[in-house]
């Protein structure tokens, strides 16, 4: 069992015939996704790299039982596409569109959880079992099939430490990219227990960043609930204090948001932290009392 | 983020029928003197620097005029001061009005929450982070539901409200919340919402607008009271941008890349400047033009470390090469290369070419630029 | 439900921004005259009566016009007619289009998935009912998602529309889908939806608007073109009245136990006449005005069945007993009463008191009321 | 186990302070019904009959623990008091309203089924277990405790049947009166399932009239998946049809809707169908292969 994804996952690709859409869904197919369909209103009819094109995703799941989807559609229209697909009954949306205001996001997020889909992102990487699929758009060449399971807020820092874990002999069961937007479909709250129910991940990296706090709720929830070793690193610690703007985001976060809060926050709750990136393989081996590779 | 000054907030305010004091904008003393002879602008009023830093009342950019003469003099002291890096070219002259209490109210995102979230306090006119946490309200509006009834009587039952100004307050937030809402908002904060008479008047407006929102909102695309001119350029450019007080450039892909390159070079001596976040990109001709506008940040070195996703290593080697041709010989500085991720060897491989070397750690890559800068300062 | 005339709901139509043949609404042929002389109506046009009912075309009640004479002539021809048992007194005067195809629209509520639904098909201009089911898209629209894009694309495939007209058919569902919400409409039908030149024109409005929400609409509150002159007076006074053929006038309460007595009576060979719903009330001045109304409907005999609950038996009864005292004995009817539920002996004690007999069964109670109006038939 | 209801059902009225929930309040304590708040805004600290009253549903909750509700507030305001109700974890609304418009009804039904919570009504006499709980307003005087479960549309024709399966000597295990509204919080075959699954209920009566399609999709229901006898009355066969507008109605209803359609596609599902209320009774006794009472 990997975490979300597995070799019954196939994947319809939102916007297939864009560039993005088509560069990504080669990518797939490489890593040995099921990509059974994509959707692009006008272009039903025609295919993309052998992949059948539908005008609809209500057509693309009744023809070919896609059963999740990544969206590549452009931020104005990227609301109307996950509304589609969960309506036509996907379960599992990546969505990797950047700039979707968040108004939009919180309509996309609060009906897909009505209809009991889960997003992932948006503007992320997506989600990757090495050896079983990959619903998104993190490189093919930084996994390995392996035993630490990797959750991200970051993209292609999410690549650079996968691609470290790779590099130390160690690999990946599952790595998702949450996305860093204010609204996201899955935070780590809601990621960590696939991990910790994941019978094939021994370890879990966290990587978070500045501001938000979700890093500090992702603490708590592993102070209670995760027992499986975690190695966390959080960037920007040397980023300066944004220019302010009214007093609302201060009493949200409280103090907390910082790098600091976010690093004592961990470590209280058992984490471990790395203060740079490549230091992270380096934990993970220690964690798992592995000794350091040649 | 699009900040807006107080008087475009008011403006929206405005729009959506939310009580303001009389007065307008004024950018001359002779203005602010012509507005008050006219009445447009009531005396006794209040003259305020329109900047988006806070804590202006004790920062001198708060000043009172009972006179037109008074007015126009306090406006000429305040116009062109510069206020926490903000040079002061409009002013917002206000009636002063019989203030009974001082509220806050705002409504902003709860990202934990997914949900917007309106926040009141009965001591508004402060620093509301200073506010202890039993004398805030917090109450999380359901997209799907909007602001209910029971929310705003919760609010107003918080505030000691009643009779008229328990009304006043109710229409406002309403009308706070659809502002919020139709003008894609990131944060409406009122602080404070003054109690006068028998209502509710909005004193301050602090108002962002979501930027990935402008594709409906052209109106505010345009408005940028807090950049610099090379943020300005790479905004048009699409490249995010911005300038610290360092000297080595990084260009990177991606914020979280972007920031754990900043955190490796401080770790090891090295003082960021211009840092520039590439974004996903598979043109070398944004690459090129990045490159050259960090090159106009005159930075003692640059520190390029790029990881190739959607961005392509080839892609950036080929801008990159075509930058450094551009560049002056007189304009020259140290250029320290990481590419890693998607066509790697492509990448490389044309750098080498153009007799660029790529590192393969992060770490040896900052120990490299931090030295490369230091030599050159 | 508040049902509107054609021109009604064309003004809505117009609000909202959705595409209309140009002219006017003329009570009078001295109005068709002038308004086409004047331009107002362009020539050659359309002259359709204003009632309620369908069939207009077939019924004679739609004609059409190339002269300013004709038009005057056509609209005397119309106005004045009886229309299905509606007098014709406002005709729709509009230019006639040259027409490429019919549509129909539709947006109404689907009580069962508990959804609005938008419904198309490409055969407009016809009876919708007598379109196949496959000839026919509905779909469903969730209330916190909005009419989306997905399903406007689904709408404009299964018509058959592409470029300019898709972009104008996308313009109208969207305004459509407004005017639904925000006036708090039943329904709003457009059939024929015309095809002509490069977008699409709403030939035809049926909207009707939910009676209960008219309190946020007062506007609507007034518009009653479908009642009788005792069913606007019932209206008024808050009282359920419905005139049927029949001679046994029925006062119940609740329109489940309003429908079963109807039943009931059929049974037994009775014609029910006017029947009255009194809802919930413990207001006996409320029963005894409707008592009266019931009276000037001059019925055969009247058959009052009340199941106590809100509305208390001993109320109706007071209620009764002081409305039989001021009907004249000229107009005196045969009553059968039969009350049950809350403060039954009450009532029954109440009635007794006034020389009336609640019999305690529906079937010997209906057998009795049928009886009584037989006999003074 | 009664069916939605029971002993520790907690009751809060919103509106108490009103005429109906005043009455009704005094009503529902009788029948035995646990009332153990009133929510009115403005009204916090009173009491009616003794029943404490509260500013708003959340603090009622808070301070006694109520888990029902019975909505009796003006149609303008009820669907703020049911948002409020649920937001407060009420999980069970009766909402005995009329005249709230569906378009409000709309947003309240979706935003309880969002938030887990169901409503019965509007417009409805609620729910009644004899000898435990009653949410609502139908007469106590009708109930007997006994085996026999009602759903019914209507309102007095409700307290008219159930008064006559108490008279032949049967008794009611839960009556719902789901109210005759557009659109319910409650249908038919949402409450079939509950009586077919409640122990104590050895028959269904279901009372129906035209109009709408619910009888047809109980029909449908019930021949699937209800073991249990069920007797069915539809009011209304005698009614004239109503004036037509527009097309739209009829073309949902495609020919059901009416008496003749409800009444056929119950007799094939297997129920049997009273010609006239008074007939159910014994059709019930019939169907429980019980003699005729003395």
């Amino acid at each position: 069992m990997s975490v979300l994804v597995d070799g019954d996952t196939r994947v319809l690709v939102q916007g297939i015939t864009g560039h993005q859409g088509t560069v990504h869904t080669v990518q797939m197919l490489k890593f040995g996704s099921k990509v059974v369909a994509g959707a692009t209103p006008g272009k039903g009819g025609s295919t993309v790299e052998g992949v059948p094109v539908f005008d609809s995703v209500e057509e693309a799941v009744g023809k070919t039982g896609a059963n999740a989807t990544c969206i590549f559609v452009p931020a104005p229209f990227a609301k109307d596409a996950l509304l589609e697909a969960v309506d036509a009954g996907i379960r599992l949306a990546v969505v990797v569109t950047e700039h979707i205001p968040f108004h939009d996001m919180l309509t996309m997020y609060h009906y897909a959880r009505l209809k009991g889909a889960r997003i992932i992102g948006p503007n992320c990487p997506g989600i990757a079992a090495p050896g079983k699929a990959k619903v998104g758009i993190i490189p093919n060449v930084v996994f390995r099939p392996g035993r630490v399971g990797v959750i991200s807020r970051s993209g292609t820092l999410t690549y650079e430490i996968v691609s470290g874990i790779k590099e130390v002999g160690l690999g990946q069961s599952t790595c998702i990219g949450l996305g860093g937007d204010p609204v996201v479909g899955t935070s780590f709250v809601d990621a960590l227990p696939l991990f910790e129910a994941d019978a094939e991940t021994d370890a879990i990296v966290l990587v978070g960043e500045i501001g938000g706090t979700a890093e500090e709720e992702a603490a708590e929830y592993i102070h209670h609930h995760v027992e499986k070793p975690v190695v966390a690193y959080i960037a920007g610690h040397s980023a300066p204090p944004g220019k302010r703007m009214g007093h609302a985001g201060a009493i949200i976060a409280r103090g907390r948001g910082t790098a600091e809060s976010k690093v004592a926050a961990l470590e209280a709750a058992g984490a471990k932290v790395a203060r740079f990136p490549y230091e992270i393989p380096g934990l993970v081996r220690e964690m798992l009392g592995k000794p350091a590779s040649p | 983020m699009v900040k807006l000054t107080e008087w475009r907030g008011k403006e929206i305010f405005r729009r959506y029928g939310i009580p303001l004091p009389r007065g307008r904008v004024v950018r001359s003393a002779e203005e602010a003197l012509a507005g008050t002879e006219t009445g447009d602008i009531p005396l006794p009023c209040v003259i305020k620097a329109q900047v988006l830093a806070g804590g202006r009342g004790k920062g001198g950019a708060v000043r009172f005029a009972s006179t037109s003469a008074e007015a126009a003099e306090a406006s000429r002291a305040i116009l062109g001061l510069e206020f926490k890096g903000e040079r002061v070219k409009e002013l917002l002259l206000e009636e002063k009005l019989p203030i009974a209490r001082e509220l806050y109210v705002a409504i902003t995102l709860d990202r934990a929450a997914r949900v917007p979230i309106l926040m009141v306090s009965a001591q508004g006119g402060v620093e509301v982070e200073t506010v202890p946490d039993a004398e805030l309200l917090r109450l999380p509006i359901h997209p799907f539901a909007g602001l209910t009834g029971f929310e705003k009587r919760r609010a107003i039952r918080a505030l000691g409200l009643a009779g008229p100004q328990a009304k006043s307050l109710d229409g406002l937030l309403d009308r706070l919340w659809r502002a919020f809402q139709h003008e894609d908002a990131e944060l409406v904060e009122v602080n404070p919402l003054a109690v006068v008479g028998d209502g509710v008047v909005a004193l301050d407006a602090k108002v962002s607008i979501e930027d990935d929102a402008t594709f409906r909102h052209p109106e505010y695309a345009d408005i940028r009271d807090d950049r610099t001119p090379l943020e300005e350029v790479a905004r048009e450019k699409g490249i995010a941008f911005v300038q610290l007080e360092g000297n080595i450039g990084v260009i990177a892909n991606g914020a979280g890349l972007t920031m754990a390159t900043l955190d490796v070079l401080q770790q090891f001596g090295g003082r960021p400047g211009v840092f520039l976040d590439l974004g996903g990109t598979d043109d070398p001709a944004k690459v090129t033009e990045a490159f050259l506008l960090m090159a106009r940040a005159k930075p003692a070195a640059v520190f390029l470390n790029i990881f190739g996703g959607v961005t392509r290593c080839d892609t950036v080697a080929r801008g990159l090469v075509d930058a450094i041709r551009q560049v002056p010989p007189a304009e020259k500085f140290p250029l320290i290369a990481r590419i890693r991720g998607n066509n790697e060897e492509e990448g490389i491989a044309i750098l080498r070419s153009a007799g660029i070397t790529s590192l393969h750690e992060l770490e040896e890559s900052a120990k490299a630029a931090v030295a490369a800068a230091g030599a050159t300062v």
